[in-house]
């Protein structure tokens, strides 16, 4: 089984990015499971929302304790805590900033967990493609880039299907964007904290 | 066709295939998602032959429901929590005048202290209003248990919550089989009221009885009632031969290994801990379960489908004697213990079974696996009280730890 | 007013009927085959006006209807006093849900015969002051904002009389009820509460607003034939007689009526979309002394000390009179 | 019982109109019932007209003016001398004086009476035959309505008159201007030909032959005698009698009366007195009289028709002498009870005549000889119920006999008569008059009447203005007719305007129909009484119940 948290604030699309990240699963064949945050957050609240993949039909309904990945959608939390509780040895760790890593453990108090760091630019990115910060397309390409249980083209066809025309595509170019700027980290064109291999190692 | 669909759309569709004439409602979280895709329905066409009503109260939202239904149209609504309270007063009436209306109930807590996330609180203040109460353990049930409530509903002329819960289920995505338009058409008869507001046949609905006729009244109400648990078992079967798989019924059973839903599954045996819940409870159930059995625990499974009218007789047969019984409860008898530990204690009266009421997830706390596990463990060694909290935090309310709990602020 | 004003014939259009006038002429309550959607042997009490002006209300909306009305009823007196089972004195269909919600109701029926593709049945829904004015509001009032297609018939007795005869937001100003004593300083219903259904309804814009007594027949059927013409949310205001609530002579509920409308204290208006267009002038100005001193709940404005509250009910007349123009010439 | 095969219905749903299984009328402690009370104008009538019912008839319009003449024709059969002449006590009386004004029935009456001569409407066929003989002495109202109502009996009658035509004060009391003769000759023709035999210039002389002739005799005689008083009066001076001018003028004898006319008295033979002089030339007439306005006897419309024609009217004045044209008046003061006494201040008047006005004398040249007919007061006394005079047979009516000088009650007393002799002549008791509750003006509910549209009643005003005056020659149109006829307000009886089966409820009235009236359904009437209290004729009693 595959957890995911993700963290974001109200208004950002973290509701959304649960479920097109468990549509994109379920496009990979994953039985799926996507749990929203609960109740009356407003816009700018931190807020967290879950996904599970798995083999077998997903039965639980407790809330992602040990998440495998952490999707940031916005570096501000880090510092509120949090954001690395509970995260599974050896886990992922994907931030929507423009900062390095380093940064993003100093910023959360996390220097010493046993993870991995994305960084990934996903506002910006998003900003120039759709106009608006509603980076969950980025955000999952940047998890399609740093795992291998959804595809780039998995996330690309979930946001066209939910939003046809060109809020659609400008979705899919944020995540072509993303995925990319993702992979260039991960091949050592870009600071990252570690290797295609090592994600490989962690597919479910 | 499997997709990914969050419960309150899976819902919305399929109660739009089950061709209500009346949607009426009033927004409250967490039904809101639903009575939203209905309406947008309604606009596009998706849902024909259907007025949606926008009212300013779920009371108001319940009596157009009402008059839909005594005109003789198939009518829907949903609410949750203050606003199924608010209607109240129309939910007995609806029952009382045998107007078969089908309401979904995404379970939330009362207030004071107001909160709007899930436990059953609100659908059990009601238990005696006349409704059928339906419980669903998953999304999947949870839209397949609106065809089964119209049918047992417009059979029996006796009104039905489908209750689900909130936010855990309503707003969660999974990955789900609707039933599609063509199946429900073959289905789910067509409407047709022995009274209705007919010009053709004028009649009086809804006339005072006095103490010379209450009282068979309301015991004639009794015997249908009765009949209802042998209404909604059937619909349950038909609906198992139509789509080959399982929705409603009285009372869910659960292979003994793996915890997987089977009405052929066995009884438990006297020496069974046996776990009695009510909703998506159940789901985390039957994850954090099977665990047990490895280490040596005797546990067994048994779902409420139905509890009103409550299958007593049904409850008895799958839990086959167990002598310890742990029953997850979602609401609480101020002074007493779990709700639906008095209706099992009821069942069980005159038997060796023991019966704990553990209240589990008020107000949306989250029941988590290793507690679930923990309760079962102590029941099974003979640790577990009578009246239990899950997880309840002794000596006051800390700030509860990160990603463990709802905080979601 | 929609009225059709008859030719003098011994009587003229103030009476039930007459034997000189012509079938087109006739009030339909002075046809000997009238429906009598509300037939014998309901209980209400003796000289009960909401029977009377329910019975004429029903009646006419039957036939503007053609036959094919449902009825959505508040509980009430109405309610009771026509459907203690197993009996029923009402002809058309017709519901009894609660106390609150005859509007939301009615709304129901609406929906389901416009999903049933029915556009051949006409709905009415009825209640009591306390039904419509104080505890049914919000339903009525959702009701008129959606313009949902249904006739509302409040019959207004100004007080709960089924329970006992407590006050109610209708109750009039001074009145004695089993819950404004006539007793203290100001007894009875203070001065300055309550409120007006009519303007209340007005102020939805809705497109028909009217008000009427059972002192003028062929005026209530005018308007309900009116109404009845029209589509969407309708509104019809009949100030009932109440002979246990108001204290007086089972026989002068109709005269009671009569000097409500002639003193200036209820006044008999029509109103479309929002706006007054049609007033019914007092014909015999009468004091309102003439309304309130065969009430037994006024009865304490006749004694001493009562002289201020009989000055400001005359001011109130008075303010009506002038709003209204109640006493200017037909134009 | 099994639940799931049970109505879902009991106790709450029912059939329609179910409710007719529960008799609200055992919560009754009064009960509507129907009267038929008389109303004021009948009851004032002294020809005891069925007002109301020929108003109703005429309130149909043309279809019913026949029926309503028939109606007024079965008291009285002199309608459109009556609708010219009659004082109208019944207006008086009327009760729609306090909603507006009082109903113009003598308008309406007159209309009917000329619609009828106009169209020659026969009065109804007699009864057949009695075998019976009756001989009625004059031919005045009294006389005619007597030998109209005998003939009706069957009976066969005979009226004897002293003078050269039939009519008595009809013709030789009343100006022509008032009533005109073809009219007049017309209604007596039509009783004669209902085969009564009138018999002029045939005083009867004798009570015995005439008995001997006849089974029963009725005395109508009339007061034709002039009332003299004595004023000290010189040889030249030119005194008569007001009723000889008017029954000369009547005659075709116009006597010369002079350019000056002083007329004494101040009843309606001196208003008629003075206006006949003003038609034979005297440019002055006036009245003169001894008391006031107020007190005077003459019909205020009367005198109004008097000054209107230039008659001038002495208040408080006696004539003291007449010495040739000059007239002696002594001025008169009323003392506390209204009593006129002279002051001893005199002035002169000139005259030319004096008419002497001051009272008619009952003609009793027949009785004299007569023991058994006593005479009181100056009139034949008679049994106050069967107007029989001290003789056997022998009956008495009109201005001979006691009571009012008026024309209509006259006919009224005269068919008394006819009543009386045929119970008399059948050996039969003639039952006193019926004691008859009235429908008084608190029992309406005058609401309903008012609704006529002002202009069309003040164009009928304008038309009932000018029937007065015989002048002008207009009554009303059949228009105005049934306007007014529909202002009665059936005053006591059901006229069918619905209220009570429209206002009832708890719908327990029954309509029967047009002309049926209702029926108070006593299973569910629980007695509240709105019904009476809305009854605009009053027409509705609440009785207690007795249980």
């Amino acid at each position: 089984m595959r957890q995911i948290r993700i963290h974001g604030r109200g208004g950002q699309g973290v509701v959304t990015a649960a479920e097109m990240l468990a549509r994109a699963g379920f496009l990979a064949g994953h039985e799926v499971q996507a749990i929203p945050s609960f109740g009356s957050e407003r816009t700018g609240a931190p807020v967290v929302s879950y996904c599970r993949f798995d083999d077998a039909p997903l039965r639980t309904r407790e809330p992602v304790l040990v998440p495998d990945v952490v999707l940031v959608q916005d570096p501000t939390l880090l510092a509120t805590g949090g954001v690395f509780a509970g995260l599974a040895a050896g886990g992922l760790v994907i931030v929507d900033t423009t900062t390095s890593a380093v940064e993003v453990r100093a910023a959360a108090g996390a220097q010493e967990v046993d993870a991995t760091v994305v960084t990934v630019p996903a506002t910006p990115i998003t900003l120039r493609h759709l106009g608006r910060p509603k980076p969950a397309a980025a955000m999952l390409a940047a998890y399609a880039a740093s795992a291998s249980d959804v595809t780039l083209e998995a996330v690309k066809q979930v946001f066209r299907e939910r939003f046809p025309g060109a809020v659609g595509e400008a979705n899919a170019a944020a995540a072509d964007e993303a995925f990319a700027f993702v992979r260039d980290e991960l091949t050592g064109t870009s600071e990252s904290e570690t290797d295609a291999a090592a994600l490989e190692a962690r597919e479910v | 066709m499997r997709e990914v669909l969050e419960g309150s759309q899976a819902v919305a569709r399929t109660v739009a295939r089950c061709r209500p004439g009346v949607v009426c409602a009033y927004p409250i979280s967490p039904q809101t998602h639903i009575v939203e895709a209905l309406s947008a329905m309604a606009r596009t066409g998706e849902l024909a032959d259907c007025e949606y009503v926008n009212v300013e109260s779920e009371f108001s939202a319940m009596s157009v429901s009402i008059g839909a239904s005594a005109a003789g149209s198939r009518a829907y609504t949903a609410t949750a929590s203050q606003g199924l309270l608010y209607m109240a007063e129309a939910v007995f009436n609806a029952a009382g005048m045998g107007l078969p209306i089908v309401m979904t109930v995404a379970n939330r807590a009362i207030g004071a202290p107001i909160n709007i996330w899930n436990d059953h609180s609100d659908a059990m203040a009601l238990r005696d209003s006349g409704w059928l109460q339906l419980y669903a353990a998953d999304n999947q049930e949870a839209a397949d248990l609106h065809v089964i409530a119209f049918a047992a509903a417009e059979e029996l002329e006796i009104p039905a919550m489908v209750c689900m819960d909130g936010f855990v289920l309503t707003h969660a995505t999974d990955v789900l089989e609707l039933p599609t338009a063509a199946q429900v058409d073959a289905f789910l008869p067509t409407y047709a009221p022995r009274q209705a507001l007919d010009i053709d046949h004028p009649t009086t609905i809804g006339t005072m009885a006095g103490p010379e006729s209450f009282t068979e009244t309301k015991y004639l109400q009794h015997l249908r009632f009765l009949d209802a648990a042998g209404v909604i078992a059937a619909w349950s079967e038909r609906f198992h031969e139509a789509f080959g798989r399982e929705a409603g019924g009285l009372v869910s059973r659960y292979t003994a290994d793996a915890l997987e839903r089977s009405r052929d599954a066995a009884p438990a045996d006297e020496g069974d801990v046996t776990v009695i819940a009510m909703g998506s409870v159940l789901g985390t159930l039957q994850a954090a379960l099977p665990a047990l059995r490895a280490e040596g625990v005797p546990v067994r499974l048994v779902g409420i489908g139905s509890y009103r009218p409550f299958p007593a007789e049904a409850l008895r047969d799958a839990l086959g004697g167990s002598r310890t019984v742990v029953v997850i409860d979602r609401a609480l008898e101020l002074g007493s213990g779990g709700v639906l530990t008095g209706d099992v204690g009821r069942a069980l009266a005159g038997t060796r079974s023991r019966v704990h009421s553990v209240v589990a997830g008020l107000g949306g706390r989250p029941i988590l696996e290793e507690s679930l596990r923990g309760v079962v463990r102590r029941a099974h060694a003979g640790e577990l009280g009578a009246l239990e909290f899950l997880d309840l935090k002794e000596g006051g309310v800390p700030v509860p730890h990160a990603g463990a709990t709802e905080v979601h602020r | 007013m929609s009225i059709v004003h008859i030719p003098f014939l011994q009587t003229g259009t103030l009476a039930v009927g007459g034997r000189l006038l012509s079938e087109d002429e006739r009030s339909l309550q002075s046809q000997a085959d009238r429906p009598s959607s509300l037939t014998k042997g309901h209980r209400a009490c003796q000289g009960c006006a909401e029977a009377l002006a329910a019975r004429w209300v029903m009646d006419t909306a039957v036939e503007a209807a053609g036959g094919r009305l449902i009825v959505a009823n508040a509980t009430g007196c109405l309610e009771v006093f026509s459907t203690l089972y197993p009996e029923s004195a009402w002809k058309p269909p017709w519901i009894h849900s609660l106390f609150a919600n005859a509007a939301a109701v009615a709304t129901g029926i609406v929906s389901a015969l416009h999903a049933q593709g029915r556009d051949d049945v006409r709905v009415l829904a009825q209640g009591g002051d306390g039904g419509t004015v104080d505890i049914g509001l919000a339903a009525v009032s959702g009701m008129f904002e959606r313009n949902d297609d249904v006739l509302y018939v409040c019959y207004d007795n100004q007080g709960y009389m089924n329970t006992g005869v407590q006050r109610s937001s209708a109750t009039p100003a001074a009145a004695r009820t089993a819950t404004t004593p006539a007793v203290g300083r100001s007894p009875g219903q203070a001065f300055g509460q309550g409120k007006s259904m009519v303007k209340i309804a007005m102020a939805h814009e809705i497109p028909y607003v009217a008000s009427a007594t059972p002192a003028d027949l062929r005026d209530l059927e005018a308007k309900v034939r009116t109404a009845m013409s029209m589509h969407g949310a309708r509104y019809l205001h009949v100030l009932v007689p109440c002979p246990v609530g108001w204290g007086s002579e089972s026989s002068q509920s109709i005269a009671l009526a009569r000097a409500a409308v002639q003193s200036g204290i209820f006044p008999v208006i029509e109103a479309r979309a929002g706006e007054l267009t049609d007033v019914q002038r007092i014909r015999e100005r009468a004091d309102v002394e003439e309304y309130l001193r065969p009430q037994a709940r006024f009865a304490h404005l006749f004694k001493t000390g009562g002289e201020d509250a009989l000055a400001r009910w005359r001011a109130l007349a008075e303010a009506n009179i002038r709003r209204y123009g109640l006493l200017e010439a037909r134009s | 019982m099994n639940g799931h095969d049970a109505p879902p219905t009991i106790g709450l749903s029912t059939g329609p109109a179910t409710s007719l299984a529960y008799h609200t009328g055992t919560w009754r402690t009064e009960r509507p019932v129907y009267v038929e009370l008389a109303p004021p104008c009948s009851l004032g009538c002294p020809s005891g007209e069925d007002i109301r019912g020929w108003l109703g008839s005429t309130q149909e319009g043309e279809a019913g003016f026949e029926a309503a003449w028939r109606r007024l024709v079965a008291a009285n059969p002199f309608p459109a001398v009556m609708g010219r002449i009659c004082y109208h006590p019944c207006q008086e009386a009327c009760n729609r004086a306090e909603v507006d004004e009082e109903v113009g029935i003598n308008a309406v009456e007159r209309f009917l009476g000329d619609t009828a001569l106009e169209k020659g409407w026969a009065l109804p066929a007699p009864a057949a035959s009695s075998g019976r003989r009756v001989l009625v002495v004059g031919s005045g109202p009294a006389g005619l309505s007597a030998a109209y109502q005998l003939r009706q009996l069957g009976h066969a009658v005979t009226v004897r008159e002293a003078a050269a035509e039939p009519g008595g004060m009809m013709r030789y009391g009343i100006p022509a201007y008032r009533l005109p003769r073809e009219v007049l000759a017309a209604e007596i023709r039509r009783i004669e030909d209902t085969g009564v035999a009138i018999e002029c210039s045939t005083p009867v002389t004798s009570l015995d032959d005439a008995q001997a002739e006849f089974d029963a005799v009725v005395l109508t005689m009339g007061a034709g005698v002039a009332h003299h008083v004595d004023i000290p009066a010189g040889a030249a001076s030119h005194i008569v009698d007001a009723i000889d001018v008017l029954r000369d003028v009547a005659a075709g004898n116009a006597p010369l009366v002079g350019r000056r006319v002083a007329v004494y008295g101040g009843g309606n033979t001196a208003m008629d007195a003075a206006r006949t002089a003003r038609r034979l030339g005297a440019s002055d007439a006036v009245v003169v009289y001894r008391r006031t306005r107020e007190q005077m006897p003459a019909h205020p419309t009367e005198l109004d028709d008097a000054v209107g024609e230039g008659v001038r009217v002495q208040w408080l004045s006696t004539i003291a002498a007449v010495e040739g044209p000059r007239v002696t008046i002594e001025k008169m003061s009323l003392d506390e009870e209204g009593r006129p006494h002279g002051t001893g201040e005199f002035e002169e008047l000139d005259a030319d005549t004096v008419m002497l006005a001051v009272g008619q004398d009952a003609d009793l040249s027949l009785l004299a000889g007569v023991p058994d007919v006593t005479v009181a007061d100056g009139v034949v006394a008679v049994d106050p119920v069967t107007l029989m005079t001290g003789r056997d047979g022998v009956f008495a009516a009109g201005d001979v006999s006691p009571g009012s000088r008026t024309a209509t009650y006259a006919i009224g007393r005269g068919a008394r008569a006819a009543r009386a002799v045929d119970a008399w002549l059948a050996a039969r008791v003639l039952p006193a008059e019926p004691v008859q509750r009235e429908a008084s003006a608190e029992r309406l509910n005058a609401w309903y009447y008012s609704d006529a549209p002002k202009q069309h009643r003040a164009e009928l005003a304008a038309a009932r203005r000018v029937t007065g005056f015989e002048e002008v020659l207009t009554g009303l149109d059949a228009e105005h007719a049934v306007f007014e006829a529909r202002r009665c307000m059936s005053c006591g009886s059901c006229f069918e305007c619905d209220n009570c089966f429209g206002m009832c409820p708890d719908d327990a009235i029954k309509k029967l129909g047009p002309g049926m009236r209702y029926e108070v359904d006593y299973d569910y009437c629980k007695g509240c009484g709105i019904c009476a209290a809305e009854c605009p004729c009053g027409a509705i009693d609440m009785i207690p119940e007795v249980r």
